[in-house]
């Protein structure tokens, strides 16, 4: 279990007791670890080993590093340096009104900050010794899994179900308004249609040949079929046309009633 | 344990972790070549008969099933959402002002024709089932609102509907002078017949 | 077939049909709501104890697996997962323990920076994840582990990390700043103050 480190390497040297020595730098997760691993050296219990000792240990472990000329990652010097004056601190007495941390303070400290890295290094270890799902031991290889099945939800708010009501009402009530009047054609559609042609049809004409040409059905056929026959006989009663069938349900003819008399009443209009 | 137990104990963490059905000669490779995986596997099977699960052969091998019988109940629902189309909202508006109403009341009411899936769409939602029928011709059926209808909309009775009064003072029989309804709300309904007076 | 013997059944192909563990919640949606379900469970998982597959709480939830003194008979079936790399294996342990816990957290318990691909590993493993922010300077993102974490470890809960309590007691799952020699480790770690908008 090894990883690049964040330093730099180590420069490589020929097979020697330093590059054992490298190897055994490269091999430590960073200065606290190497410390970690010179306390286990004492054998004891982290909480009776000698902080003073295992500075000196530490201390000399760099010197010897680098006594070899290798270069020593940043923060193994880092700590060195703190080290040499925790070692300061523990050996000397304490100046008066002095602010910092005492030297015990100091070293409890270290001592707190090795336990801790120890306590995730077992801890680790023990995650790690697991039976481990996926590879030690298997959940179901072939689930065969739950059928999904769908249920529909539908969303409706009580005011879009008000509204379509309303539209629904409006649209039939307005429906009565605007159809029903078209679907007849009314003797005054035939009057003033008529008299679009009046002065105009000086020979006999057949009377369909009058009739609206829009095709709007049967209904709309048969009544401006019986508009139009009234509206002939009304303007026969007021003389403006005259009406001849020469039998019974026979076509009806229509021509205008006389040129000069039509004039005349075209001019009093 | 005895190794009989053991190999039991072995074939049965085999056939439940593999992804695929296991044969006889798979499982031989993890097993001693003295072992009777042919008895073995026959009394798995039967040990797992009449249980939720059943040791079964399957492609040339054997694996783990659920029981057949348990089908329906491995299952889940889950909720869709659906949006009920404008024909079928207005159908419902209709059964609820009208009720109890039938088809052909609806399809008069409405001024067109009930497309196929309508009603069928509102019973799913629950809102709508049919309750009786009328008397005469042809004994039609009536349909009413469910009370499943009343919660969803958060409504006590049907008496809380508002009225038509108050359905035109709160503007809802009002005209809207550029939409025509029956082209905008109708067109992802099924094309709906006008009904000749 | 009496009704509990119906609902053992249902119970145990429902925990076979699928890979990962059930909440009981989840298994009460398709049993009768008079079913005592814990008593189910206890019941099926007491007629596989010994077996070659056992029911064990996961994650919060039931699952089937394989007997874990049957490893070295079904590891061959399946790839070596890669080996973890030291740093990895520490870096999830303080996730695991300290959580939730910041990137600089984590460097000043182990001492040194951590790596590039150290998290990346962990998360691809589908083991760590961030959640949420720490509130204060830089915000820095905290890391969590997953209910995935949980089930490759075997663990119903986080209550069950091997020697959590006596960690607790012993004052190491507190994390009280250092004073020195913080920077040893850090200084080549990227700058923790990340400025958010």
């Amino acid at each position: 279990m090894t990883e690049a480190t964040p330093h730099p390497p180590a420069p490589r040297v020929p097979p020697s007791r330093s590059e054992q020595l490298v190897l055994e730098l490269d091999g430590y997760e960073g200065p606290i670890d190497l410390l970690l691993t010179l306390a286990r050296e004492q054998k004891v219990d982290l909480g009776k080993i000698s902080i003073l000792a295992l500075a000196d240990q530490y201390l000399a472990f760099i010197a010897r590093q680098r006594s070899l000329s290798l270069e020593i990652a940043a923060d193994y010097l880092v700590m060195a340096a703190w080290l040499a004056y925790l070692k300061s601190r523990l050996l000397l007495p304490q100046p008066p009104q002095d602010e910092e941390p005492s030297g015990i303070e100091l070293a409890a400290q270290l001592e707190h900050r090795l336990r801790l890295l120890e306590a995730m290094q077992i801890a680790g270890g023990r995650l790690m010794a697991r039976p481990r799902t996926g590879q030690d031991v298997f959940l179901r290889g072939a689930p065969e899994g739950l059928a999904v099945v769908p249920v529909p939800v539908y969303e409706l708010a009580l005011y879009e179900l008000l509204r379509a009501y309303g539209d629904g009402r409006r649209r039939t009530e307005a429906a009565v308004l605007t159809i029903e009047p078209a679907e007849f054609y009314s003797m005054d559609d035939a009057l003033s249609r008529l008299a679009r042609f009046i002065g105009r049809v000086p020979n006999w004409r057949e009377l369909a040949s009058f009739l609206p040409r829009e095709l709007r059905g049967e209904l709309f056929r048969r009544s401006a079929l019986a508009a139009t026959f009234a509206a002939t006989l009304e303007l026969a009663r007021r003389g403006r046309v005259e009406l001849r069938q020469d039998r019974s349900f026979g076509p009806i003819y229509l021509r205008s009633f006389a040129p000069a008399a039509a004039q005349g009443l075209g001019a009093a209009a | 344990m005895s190794g009989r137990a053991e190999q039991l104990r072995l074939v049965e963490a085999l056939l439940f972790a593999v992804a695929e059905p296991i044969g006889q000669e798979a499982l031989a490779r993890h097993l001693d070549e003295a072992a009777d995986i042919a008895g073995l596997l026959r009394e798995l099977a039967e040990s797992y008969a009449g249980r939720g699960v059943n040791l079964v052969r399957l492609a040339g091998g054997w694996t783990f099933r659920t029981a057949p019988d348990l089908a329906d109940k491995l299952r889940v629902e889950r909720p869709v959402a659906r949006k009920l189309s404008r024909a079928a909202v207005e159908t419902l508006a209709v059964i609820a002002y009208h009720q109890p109403v039938t088809r052909a009341e609806i399809e008069q009411i409405r001024g067109v024709a009930l497309g196929k899936g309508t009603i069928d769409t509102l019973m799913e939602a629950g809102w709508v089932r049919p309750k009786g029928r009328r008397a005469g011709p042809g004994r039609p059926l009536l349909w009413v609102t469910t009370p499943g209808f009343l919660v969803h909309f958060g409504l006590d009775s049907l008496n809380e509907l508002p009225g038509l009064d108050e359905l035109r003072a709160a503007g809802l029989l009002e005209l809207t002078p550029f939409i025509l309804p029956e082209q905008a709300g109708e067109k992802d309904a099924e094309p709906e017949v006008r009904i000749e007076p």
